[in-house]
């Protein structure tokens, strides 16, 4: 038993941490620190930097251009990342449709989309849900009928996050309705320049406007852009959807949360009562203890998956740990703002506390729902321990 | 024991639950409530008009109410209608530091809805306003940070330390559009404004006093446990819509080829929420009854509330989203601006660790 | 809107205060107090004290015997009972079958029985639960079959709450197979003298003997003694789980124990730090606000049952929540006692500090299981609510 | 980063394993668990010559083990076994005493099993005893109240206060049979014993006195961190037995036509419970990986992980129960007494509040 990093995995972490130290622009930190989101360009700009030392598709094997660091080093790295507010890579390409086309998508494809990603040209958005498929992913009605060399699509996807700066679009289709609802389920890629396609952007409650719905109208898709075999995409939906075992526990995020945590106060509590400090310092206390047992539970799966482990319920854990420990950093942040957390930050106007803590804690609601709400991961976690 | 309401204060209250269900529309409210102002000069007036800021005020006070039930049972239905109307800041708090101060002539004027009035306290916070004796009156200096609804208001009612010591403060009858007086205004997370109002060497004549000197935290007292039990109820308002949005949800909202709302899973805690909105109606009336009990009743029976409020409407407000997923998070669909609002309540007049801390602090630290 | 007691029911609860001030022995005060039971002697003692009073049937119409009090006096009269330590009257004979027997037993049960209740000529106890049918009540498989004047009852219940000290027994029995479960369930009295029957303790978990399992062997019961109409019992058993409304929040009883807790934690939080000190008086205070919310809860469902109004998922709420607060006061009494709470109380022996505290609050866990589980309220209130 | 055991521990823990399989039964353990002594002498003896007390010591100090994740090993299994044998009180933790003051002479008889020492913490409890100095050693005066397993010690390691205030406390090795002992023993609500041992004017003499003398402090500060550590990793074990009944249960127990586990809201708390558990092993973990670091990183670890420990173990305990129903509150089901012993373990060393607030200490309040 050995709960410490190799003194090489030490060496590394002091490397993204020097090198990220030199590198990140302090505009882009500050954006992330403040919980907001970098532009389309300011993002490819990040993504540039990254490309430049060989970072970029990080958690890719060597021989598509990636690092091909184990789970520990790409822990190492997320970690470091989240304690510089580093932006997050753009997940849909480099974590969600990468991984899939590598395992099941053609050579040609991997050929083509792969080094697209990285030099900046594709920007993929996802279209998985549909307005009657949440939590019921496999009852989605959106077709795509073969017609010649071509789908022809036609429905609605939802939830499309940044598909405003997405030129790419990675869908599941129906292309069957034999059998089981998984059976008939096809994994597509599309153009979003194709003709019928429409974006819409849908307002969130935190007033922002990060996701989309997409409207396809006899959308006409090359049969050549089909990932893997027809009928056969729920097998690699769910490959998506735990594949990034790594981050799903989000702790550098959450650690970094943390320090914002007791740094904001140890500023706000001066002025609190014994008592009513105790309270807050007990949650406080509490979700630390929290996360510093999810970073040995999550190191437990990574050292399991990097030992050749395949991790069962596991990943459901973690999903829903560190969604949860994250939504209880971010109400605890808007608690320890307290009544500067009501006022929007709207620039050179907002008050001198402001900080945009009720926004971040709404926004974030968003993780217990997405990526397999936390009841499907509870669901998830019982058929495989209970067995029923 | 009765629980029922008297049938004037029911009239009162289906007169406005019909005005709110007939004239007032969720997205014109968000629109009022991003305004600078924060809310509908139309709305306001049509209120005033039905007679809504009488209520809270007995008829030695110049209105036609003023029992505790009464305040609760208005703010209870404006929570369930979501209404950015500033009635808690513009009638109900700067009403009572007027009637405890003695100034009936202007409480007629609030009443009517001819004034509006906000109480800004800034002799209590970590920023301060000080009054200095002059010649001519007052000179003021310092912030009073966050004041809701300042911005609609035509009539500043300003607590400053006017003595030695913070417990030595005073009331001030400020105009906003002075000399002396800059505001920074701030759109609100839930809807409404709230303004930082700066005093840099504002002189004001001693008429400006409002009451005795040197009393404000006497005449103020009265009106933050009627501002207190107000929040509460329309917390409590709130949570009643947001409690029958969620259960039409889960009524219709099919998955897995039936209706959600047959998952046991989200059944037990559905069932959780509902009997917890049940325990803050009772916190409600429990703050009700002792709005005129003795200090330490009253003040507990509050901080009991105000908890319960805090605890519970974020519960309430987190559980309805999850248990709606995505589409709760969408500022189309009405109930995440209900949701906005209760758990930004829990951050006016003391959140839940404040009051539970107050309440320990009566018999048990 | 009023919440106070009008001057007629401060008067009443001075009249009863006063009773039990006077005539409840210091003994049995204290074995309540303690978390213990009375013996049979001692409870049938402290019945004959309450009907010299013609209080012992306190929650019974005039004309059988009792007072005719409605239900906010009996809340009252609960209260004070509580608040003094007095035992309570056993809920088998007065709250359960009695009141069943008044809306469907025949006049001749009703002219025998009542009395008999009353006098202390019958202890009854309950046959409801068997080991296959717990939250599942309507799966029972104890058959009553019908033989000239008699049934012959064969099978096996359980649970039997004082079944030890019981000369009769309330069963519900099949008496047929057909339609639904809950169809073919009759409501049987059983004499425990008649041959066939044996009573086996059941120890449980704090090493006390309370309840019982009871066998039935060719047990010849006479025809006479079905309540009501055959096949209808599954109505009369819901409709005594239902009945006891005014005691199911255990209002008195939490109130008493949050008393105790508050001078048990005086007592012990001086050697506390100001930290551990304030978490725990959080925790104190948040179950003193409960109960105070569940009070007013309480009076409101009473007011609605005075006024004429049915109760619905009421009942279901106050049950959940008044097992849930008493356990918490359980867990804070234990906790607040401590170190001390390890110690088995054993006469003499027993260390300065000790209190049943641990096995109280094992003891009561049974209250979130008994009487239908709150799971079970928690699917009659969705049903209720949801209409599904 | 390595989460396996070595080869070695992990026979160890495979023996342990077999001989609770094979020899270690629930109902005989009951019946030694009510008995006088709270534990049974055979048992104690298997145990010994099985080699199990070597393992909570480092070959310097006569043992084969003594790493941290060999007593947490040993613990975990011990707890899975729901074992009564004070293991805990009468070799590690006392042990651990008598290696601090250098007795090695002692520890060895300890570690074969030939003596039994439990450790009486005297000088830091609201009772207290006091060692005054004489000619010819020491003046024993008090009360050490709750120690646990004293009925089965042939010596007690007793620390007092010897000095003018708490701080200066030494330890001394005492007879429970000398004249001036009393001892009133106590049956557990988790099976074992406790005793509240008197002292009236025992004098014993200066070679009583273990290590030297004033410093008992410095010398059960290790062997409580080896206590704590040890009793949070039988909670796990105990945890991990009660999850596999459950699931069990849950798997078998039929009613409403469909085994239990089939229902949603029970899936969903069970699935919760899991989670937790796993939070509970990473807590021990981090606790053993901390036990030699700096003082304060231990002490954190420590706290967190004997706050981890009692939370989840009161969470898992009680809805083990409730998902039984019934048949959990029986004597003759062995899950209860899982249970028992689990939430019993929160009343010992410091329950949940203590060792959060003592969390909190380090750099928040």
């Amino acid at each position: 038993m050995d709960t410490t990093f190799s003194p090489e995995d030490e060496d590394f972490r002091a490397l993204v941490r020097d090198f990220v130290e030199n590198n990140l622009p302090p505009e882009y930190a500050r954006i992330v620190a403040e919980g907001g989101y970098l532009n389309k360009e300011q993002l490819l700009d990040w993504h540039a930097i990254l490309r430049r030392q060989g970072w970029l598709a990080y958690n890719w094997p060597v021989e598509f251009g990636g690092t091909g660091w184990g789970p520990v080093k790409t822990h190492i790295f997320d970690e470091e990342m989240a304690r510089a507010d580093a932006p997050k890579v753009l997940a849909f390409n480099f974590k969600m449709l990468a991984p899939v086309l590598m395992k099941f998508g053609s050579q040609e494809q991997c050929d083509y989309y792969l080094p697209r990603m990285i030099d900046g040209t594709d920007w993929w958005c996802q279209g998985y849900s549909e307005p009657g498929a949440g939590s019921d992913l496999a009852s989605i009605r959106t077709t795509a009928v073969r017609d010649g060399d071509d789908y022809i699509v036609n429905g609605q996807k939802t939830w499309t996050t940044l598909g405003q700066y997405a030129n790419m679009i990675f869908c599941l289709v129906r292309t069957s309705n034999e059998g089981k609802p998984q059976a008939g389920i096809s994994f597509l890629l599309i153009d979003l320049a194709t003709p019928g396609i429409e974006m819409r952007p849908i307002r969130t409650i935190d007033g922002g406007y990060e996701i989309n719905e997409v409207f396809f109208t006899n959308v006409r898709v090359p049969a050549s852009n089909l990932v893997g075999a027809e009928n056969e995409g729920w097998t690699y939906a769910k490959y998506l959807l735990t594949y990034e075992r790594t981050g799903i526990a989000m702790v550098g995020a959450s650690k970094k949360k943390l320090t914002r945590l007791k740094d904001l106060f140890a500023e706000k509590s001066r002025s609190l009562s014994v008592h009513e400090k105790a309270l807050l310092a007990a949650r406080i206390a509490r979700v630390e203890i929290d996360l510093a047992n999810m970073d040995t539970t999550n190191m437990r799966v990574l050292a399991s998956v990097a030992g050749g482990g395949a991790p069962g319920a596991e990943s459901s854990m973690l999903k829903i740990l560190g969604s949860e420990i994250h939504q209880e950093l971010d109400s605890l942040i808007r608690r320890v703002v307290g009544r500067d957390a009501q006022a929007l930050r709207s620039g050179e106007q907002a008050p001198a506390g402001a900080t945009n803590a009720a926004g971040v804690y709404f926004n974030n609601r968003k993780l217990s729902i997405y990526g397999g709400s936390n009841e499907i991961q509870k669901n998830i976690i019982s058929k495989m321990i209970l067995g029923l | 024991m009765d629980f029922t309401h008297t049938e004037e204060r029911q009239m009162v209250v289906d007169t406005l639950a019909r005005y709110i269900q007939n004239e007032y529309n969720l997205s014109d409210r968000n629109d009022a409530a991003a305004s600078p102002q924060g809310f509908s000069d139309v709305h306001w007036n049509n209120l005033a008009e039905l007679g809504m800021f009488g209520v809270f005020f007995t008829e030695e006070q110049g209105g036609f109410g003023g029992s505790a039930f009464d305040v609760a049972a208005v703010f209870q239905e404006l929570g369930r209608g979501l209404v950015v109307e500033p009635l808690l800041d513009c009638v109900l708090r700067s009403g009572h530091v007027l009637a405890a101060a003695g100034d009936f002539e202007r409480l007629a004027k609030v009443i009517t809805g001819a004034s509006r009035y906000v109480v800004a306290q800034a002799h209590t916070t970590g920023d301060r306003v000080t009054a200095k004796q002059s010649e001519a009156g007052w000179i003021l200096n310092g912030t009073a940070p966050m004041v809701k609804f300042a911005a609609g208001a035509d009539t500043i009612v300003l607590s400053a330390q006017s003595g030695a010591d913070a417990a030595q403060a005073s009331f001030f009858l400020i105009d906003p559009t002075a000399n002396g007086v800059a505001i920074t205004h701030h759109d609100t997370f839930d809807g409404g404004s709230a303004s930082d109002i700066h005093f840099a060497d504002l002189a004001i004549s001693s008429d400006a006093l409002l009451g005795s000197a040197h009393h404000a935290d006497t005449i103020v007292r009265t009106a933050e446990n009627w501002a207190c039990l107000a929040i509460c109820a329309e917390a409590l308002g709130i949570m009643e819509a947001i409690k029958e949005t969620t259960l039409d949800y889960l009524r219709t909202r099919t998955q897995f080829g039936t209706v959600i709302g047959r998952f046991q899973a989200l059944q037990h805690r559905m069932a959780q929420v509902l009997l917890e909105i049940e325990q803050a109606r009772s916190a409600v009336i429990n703050a009700a009854a002792a709005v005129n009990k003795s200090e330490t009743d009253c003040d507990k029976a509050l901080s009991a509330a105000k908890y319960s409020i805090g605890r519970i409407g974020t519960l309430v407000a987190e559980e309805a989203i999850q248990l709606h997923g995505g589409i709760g998070m969408t500022w189309e669909y009405e109930m995440g601006h209900f949701a906005k609002r209760l758990v930004m309540i829990d951050h006016e007049m003391g959140n839940a660790d404040h009051h539970l801390a107050r309440y320990m602090q009566f018999d048990l630290v």
